[in-house]
């Protein structure tokens, strides 16, 4: 039963480890605490409704379809809402992207509805049988497909112009904007990235259950992952993602559903007292 | 009269270190009481870093400083201020989002008692500190001659005058002895003899003790009964202005050269 | 004067402008004003009021909403023909967002701010029990709950009336049903449900009809938020129950039933009404839905026979909500505006709010319709639609379908 | 600089002229009365207009009246203190806090053991709420002495899963599953049995604390908190205890939050754990970016708009009826939804264009149609 919950866990927890992957890449970028990363990533699933259902496109193409859309949304929010308050303290800049979420969701439902809209893409629905252990094959591939994104990812960030820039940015504002880099336009990269993260981790969800604006709870749970892991730090994310996950399962399968919450933001507030930086992040920050 | 015959502040082998980088290097001076003292060195010399160090606002690797008798080593900046020690930052630091007056009223902070509640609840102990206060503060502001600014924002304020309310507030706090920290940076000409008298008048009224860090040399040597010379985190000199203008290692930190250093004193002599 | 401290000059400019607004807006009408009718029970002289909650943009919407569209529709239809002796129907309805002051707002509204004949709605359990002394203070009475709160029918309260199968039933229907079709003495059972207060409720229930007839049932609890059923499931594995009952939202019931497919659980599950809508079978797909079962009091569109249906079809793709015609709730909206309606016309032609409540409470009875089983309400029982069927889904045709009669069913009941 | 004292206290105040502002003051006396009274006056007979519906007499109609009732009055005045209090902290303090919905259910619990399982009185479970809630601050603000900025953030967010965990425990353990019920709230004899009574009750309270957070900002230790958020070290060095103020603060803004969430179960009747959503929290933060960060009345303004608001438009949406063409049309049909989008487009367009929110905005909008005018 262990190695079932870990095994799970850790499917469940890469998808989580997206989302907070693309949380982390536009905190790194602009200081931005993104409440919204849940609602972007309900955007995913309905995106990808649109996309499959409405439009019928075959698969392969909507996938396409569905990560242009998610990068434009990503830039039009950063233009829109974001680069607005640069500079701005803390509580601004978090509650804009609260108010974002609230757009979106009342966007969503006045387009697409209340009700949960089932999503038919051809991902893959079996299942895969290792001794005991039966692991979802979508759960899989959403795994699967979490850690090639976070591969394509490191080696953007690694061996591409942008992708060197775009840390450059992150270490320092100032030296950036003093040696030429065009600072905005690296953060609506950053957002752009970060929208095509959430949204991936959508697609998955919005498989797994229905598109559905209620899909944005799990979503939020990136928020902790990303800070158990390190807000600064790339691989933080993903490994809070995974620790958030394997801790969901441990605690509903051991003790019950609703310690779920307790088990995840307790060690969420310890973390913060005695390394606030995370597990992978840098000391600097924080400290009184 | 010699600072060590009466000292206020005792700074004793006092080292600041950053990782691997010494600010400060076994920086031991004396201030004494009723006499301003002066901080003077090149850029990055640890001046600042001296001021926090005493204030509380960073802890010293090693060292001790005693003021007023009492060992405030390892004191929070609290519990520096309310030994009776108060200071200016070298790049202002008002309260943005109050008054003039108000901003002198904060400096009354340690001479009240009277808590949250009570003065949610107008007690008579939070009207009293608060009536006493209102009324240093005009006294203060008057004395100042800004009265009419009391309503202004900080922010509105050019910036000498912003300079001036952080001395006001300085003055609210009834200190023993203050700390300035590059309070003619940024002045004007007229603004700088107004500060200079403000700081001489002060000192002859209430007796209050001065540890100045400044580069303006000729203002330095017009107020300074002592100064202490810092170079890359060591004290290479202190003693009285005459002294320490004369002083080769003094010149040669200046400048790198003893002329060129000479021509800087120059216009203090 | 401090930016912070200055809270009195602005709070009177404010109410400066305030004043002013409202002054404005009371000269701008004035004249109107004199002319106001102002009737207490909501009835006017060409119309009827009346009122209908709902969370139609809070975590509930993807239920109530339809439910709040198919009362709206059945009303339409109402007024299309006419209306009732003479006058129409107007829903006034209000969004309550799965939320108890909003809830409450709503009610006070009814009572005397936009007075209505009645009420219908108030899906949430929570709120409803916390409204019962107000209800029972303003007096605007309630038919055709949602939902069903225990302190709204425990003991009878003459102002308020169920229009939703209730926990109970479903609980005692489904394990009648599944004992006897699968022949089971003492059968093991096991309860997936939410770990809210309805989903509590759902599982005692479920204890109580399952010890009767000396079985067995697990409690396995699912939290709303779940994206993953996996220690769900493996706890299932561990009861291995005979069948499973299912307490849940669209997408938690997803869950658990792709979670029971995957780790090759089969074995029959029936969920609670709410979940009868055709995108939960097709999202969990024809291998984990052939095997899946809903109860209810109500017959989806597809599952009825063509007449009793047709004005329900028709209406909806004339109101646009096409896509909710096969929808449960939208079915229970349907059918329970049709109750209000005849409640109203048998008030007579001055309805009045204490006419209403004594047409229902000296005992009111609505035949089955052949959308819903029949609804009773006695002046000791106000749960009113007490008989359910279990139903399934056709995969092949896209339709659902019931296992007989709601007579048939009637047996389990009590 | 010649009428410098030459005492280092301060001087007695007869001895000392008034300045030109505090004489302006004083002249404007007799007006600020005026306007207090015929506040007060409004503040008095607004309940009795939206319980008849009429004013002297003239009945008016819904919409005259804005689509508003009483019960959402009275919520409204509960929810003020949340927003007041939540501003004292985040805007006055500079504690930024998303956990501010915890505290409303730490009252309710408070009062739910007191007033619900051991039966004392009305008033006594209040107090008790009180104190529950300013212990749960200090709990809440030990945070603050570690870490600052975007993690205190989350600590708070922390701290509210944490508390709603606890509440649902309690309620399931102790109580009905459909929530805890509150017995009828009385004052000796004198029961609050009605949406007007409730009012009055209200109304005072919720004056007073906002009369008590405004003055204790106006005195010592408050002032020294507005000194902290603007400027932490020059704070300090004037001998202000940073981390014990922000205690303090926690505590008093988190004793009122909790007293009306207190206020807001006996209100309600019946509490359930579902009501403290994170929404909740949100919801205040929201009224005071909307009011108006950092002062008082931002947090009363924020909350009328947020509480009010939403029925005004549904109020008007229902008369735009069928009359409108297409946009009026998506607005009758998903009117909560637009609602909504209205909501968080104020919201955002309230924070690109006036950070200060209402407040702030109206305050610019005098200072340049009457540049004299107090700051």
């Amino acid at each position: 039963m262990l190695v079932q919950f870990l095994l799970t866990g850790l499917a469940l927890g890469s998808i989580y480890g997206l989302v907070a992957l693309g949380f982390a890449v536009i905190y790194k970028a602009e200081r931005v605490f993104n409440f919204a990363q849940g609602i972007l990533m309900v955007c995913g699933a309905y995106l990808a409704y649109t996309a499959t259902t409405q439009l019928g496109l075959p698969f392969p193409v909507a996938v396409i379809v569905i990560i242009a859309a998610a990068a434009l949304l990503g830039i039009v929010i950063q233009f829109l809402f974001i680069r607005p308050l640069s500079g701005q303290p803390l509580l601004p800049v978090i509650m804009i992207t609260i108010a974002l979420s609230i757009i979106l969701k009342a966007l969503i439902e006045i387009l697409y509805g209340v009700q949960p809209k089932p999503l038919a893409t051809s991902l893959p629905t079996g299942v895969l049988i290792l001794g005991d252990v039966r692991l979802s094959q979508l759960n899989l591939t959403a795994a699967v497909v979490s850690w090639v994104c976070m591969g394509v990812f490191f080696a953007f960030f690694r061996f591409t112009k942008a992708g060197l820039l775009m840390r450059a940015t992150a270490d320092s504002h100032e030296a950036a904007i003093l040696s030429g880099v065009n600072v905005n336009r690296i953060n609506a990269g950053a957002w752009a990235i970060g929208t095509i993260l959430a949204v991936i981790g959508g697609v998955f969800l919005g498989q797994i259950q229905l598109a559905s604006t209620e899909l944005e709870h799990i979503g939020l749970l990136a928020l902790p992952a990303v800070v158990i892991g390190g807000l600064q730090s790339i691989p933080g994310a993903i490994v809070g993602g995974i620790l958030v996950g394997v801790i969901e399962q441990l605690a509903s399968g051991y003790i019950s559903p609703k310690a779920r919450d307790v088990f995840i933001y307790i060690p969420l507030l310890i973390m913060l007292l005695v390394r606030p930086w995370g597990l992978f992040g840098n000391r600097e920050l924080g400290r009184v | 009269m010699a600072a060590t015959d009466n000292p206020i502040l005792r700074v004793d082998g006092l080292q600041m270190r950053f990782g691997g980088l010494t600010a400060l290097d076994n920086v031991s001076f004396t201030a004494g009481e009723g006499e301003v003292t002066a901080v003077i060195g090149p850029n990055g010399a640890g001046k600042t870093t001296l001021f926090n160090c005493i204030t509380g606002m960073y802890r010293a690797s090693a060292g001790r400083v005693s003021f007023a008798g009492q060992d405030i080593s390892g004191f929070a900046p609290h519990r520096v201020a309310r030994a009776g020690m108060a200071r200016t930052f070298q790049n202002l630091a008002l309260f943005p989002g109050l008054n003039v007056r108000d901003n002198l009223l904060v400096g009354a902070y340690r001479h009240g008692a009277s808590g949250l509640i009570e003065g949610a609840v107008l007690g008579p102990r939070a009207r009293r500190e608060q009536a006493a206060a209102e009324d240093r503060a005009a006294e203060i502001l008057e004395f100042l001659g800004i009265p009419e600014l009391a309503e202004a924002m900080p922010g509105e304020l050019p910036y000498g005058r912003q300079k001036q309310v952080e001395f006001g507030r300085v003055l609210m706090q009834d200190a023993r002895m203050i700390l300035l920290d590059e309070p003619m940076a940024g002045m004007s000409r007229p603004e700088k003899t107004l500060m200079v008298a403000l700081i001489r008048n002060v000192r002859h009224r209430y007796g209050v003790s001065f540890l100045v860090v400044e580069h303006d040399m000729p203002v330095i040597m017009d107020i300074s009964d002592h100064i202490v010379v810092l170079d890359f985190g060591r004290k290479i000199a202190d003693g009285p202005p005459a002294k320490v203008q004369q002083d080769p290692a003094v010149i040669a930190a200046y400048l790198g050269s003893e002329e060129a250093g000479q021509a800087v004193f120059a216009g203090a002599a | 004067m401090a930016r912070c401290a200055d809270g009195t000059h602005a709070a009177r400019r404010f109410l400066a402008v305030a004043g002013a607004a409202l002054s404005l807006s009371l000269g701008f009408s004035s004249s109107q004003a004199l002319a106001f009718e102002s009737p207490q029970d909501g009835v006017y002289e060409d119309r009827i009021d009346w009122g209908v909650t709902g969370d139609m943009s809070g975590p509930a919407a993807g239920s109530q909403h339809p439910w709040v569209k198919g009362f709206q529709s059945r009303m339409h239809l109402v007024n299309e023909k006419g209306g009732i002796n003479g006058r129409q129907i107007n829903v006034l309805a209000e969004d309550t967002r799965y939320d108890a002051p909003s809830e409450r707002i709503a009610y006070e509204k009814f009572a005397s701010q936009t007075p209505v004949l009645g009420m219908s709605g108030m899906g949430n359990s929570s709120a409803q029990t916390a409204l019962v002394p107000m209800i029972n203070r303003l007096k605007v009475p309630v038919v055709g709950t949602y939902t069903t709160a225990k302190a709204s029918v425990e003991p009878t309260n003459p102002l308020i009336y169920g229009g939703f199968c209730g926990f109970k039933q479903m609980a005692q229907v489904g394990v009648g049903h599944f004992a006897n079709s699968l022949k089971l003495d003492k059968p093991k059972v096991a309860t997936v449900h939410l770990d809210v207060a309805s989903g509590v409720e759902f599982n005692g229930y479920m204890d109580e009809a399952v010890k009767k007839l000396g079985g067995t049932n697990v409690s396995i609890p699912i939290k709303v938020v779940a994206a993953d059923a996996t220690p769900q499931v493996l706890a299932l594995l561990d009861a291995k129950p005979d069948f499973v009952a299912i307490h849940g939202v669209a997408t938690t019931s997803l869950l658990v039933l792709k979670a029971m497919q995957q780790y090759g659980v089969d074995v029959p599950s029936f969920a609670i009404t709410y979940l009868g809508t055709p995108s939960v079978y097709q999202s969990v797909g024809e291998a984990a839905g052939k095997n899946y079962h809903f109860v209810s009091c109500f017959t989806p569109a597809s599952a009825a026979s063509p007449e009793a249906a047709a004005d329900l079809i028709a209406q909806a793709e004339k109101d646009g909500h096409g896509a909710l015609q096969d929808d449960i709730n939208f079915v229970a909206g349907w059918v329970v505006a049709g109750l209000v309606a005849e409640a109203i016309t048998e008030a007579g032609e001055e309805p009045t709010r204490e006419k209403l409540v004594e047409i229902l409470n000296d005992g009111f009875e609505l035949p089955a319709s052949g959308l819903s089983s029949k609804l009773v309400y006695t002046s000791k029982d106000h749960e009113g639609l007490k008989v359910l069927q279990p139903i399934g889904y056709d995969y092949a045709t896209k339709k659902f379908k019931s296992f007989g009669d709601y007579a048939d069913f009637e047996q389990y009941v009590n | 600089m010649t009428s410098v004292s030459t005492s280092r206290t301060a001087m007695p105040i007869d001895e000392f002229a008034p300045s030109a502002p505090a004489r302006q003051k004083a002249a404007a006396r007799p007006l600020r009365w005026l306007w207090l009274a015929v506040a007060a006056a409004v503040l008095v007979y607004l309940p009795f207009v939206l319980h008849d519906r009429a004013i002297l007499g003239y009945r008016l109609s819904n919409i005259q009246l804005l689509n508003v009732g009483l019960a959402q009055l009275n919520l409204t005045l509960i929810a003020v203190l949340g927003a007041v209090s939540l501003n004292y902290l985040t805007g006055c303090a500079g504690l930024v806090s998303i956990g501010h919905a915890a505290f409303f259910a730490v009252g309710a619990m408070a009062a739910a053991a007191t007033g619900a399982q051991l039966g004392l009185p009305f008033l006594v479970s209040l107090v008790a709420a009180l104190i529950a809630g300013a212990a749960a601050g200090v709990l809440a603000g030990l945070p603050s002495l570690r870490v600052r900025g975007l993690y205190f953030v989350l600590s708070t967010m922390a701290l509210h899963f944490i508390v709603v965990f606890a509440f649902s425990e309690y309620q399931y353990a102790a109580f009905d599953v459909f929530g805890i019920s509150y017995p009828q709230p009385a004052i000796g004899p004198f029961a609050l049995d009605s949406a007007l009574k409730w009012y009055f009750f209200l109304l005072p309270i919720v004056v007073l604390c906002c009369l008590a957070c405004n003055y204790s900002l106006k005195h010592r230790e408050g002032r020294a908190l507005l000194a902290v958020r603007d400027n932490e070290q020059a704070a300090s060095s004037s001998g202000i205890d940073v981390r014990v103020l922000r205690l303090k603060a926690f505590a008093f803004s988190s004793a009122i939050a909790s007293l009306a969430g207190a206020l807001q179960a006996y209100y309600l009747t019946t509490v359930s754990t579902e009501l403290y959503s994170l929404n909740l929290a949100i919801s205040f933060i929201a009224m005071i970016i909307i009011g108006g960060m950092g002062s008082i009345a931002g947090g009363v303004v924020g909350a009328l708009v947020w509480l009010l608001l939403p029925s005004v438009l549904t109020g008007f949406a229902g008369e735009l009826g069928a009359a409108g063409g297409g946009l009026a049309k998506i607005f009758v049909e998903h009117r909560p939804q637009v609602v909504n989008l209205i909501f968080g487009s104020l919201v955002a367009v309230l924070l690109i264009f006036a950070p200060g929110g209402i407040v702030g905005a109206a305050r610019k909008l005098t200072k340049l149609v009457r540049p004299g005018a107090e700051a």
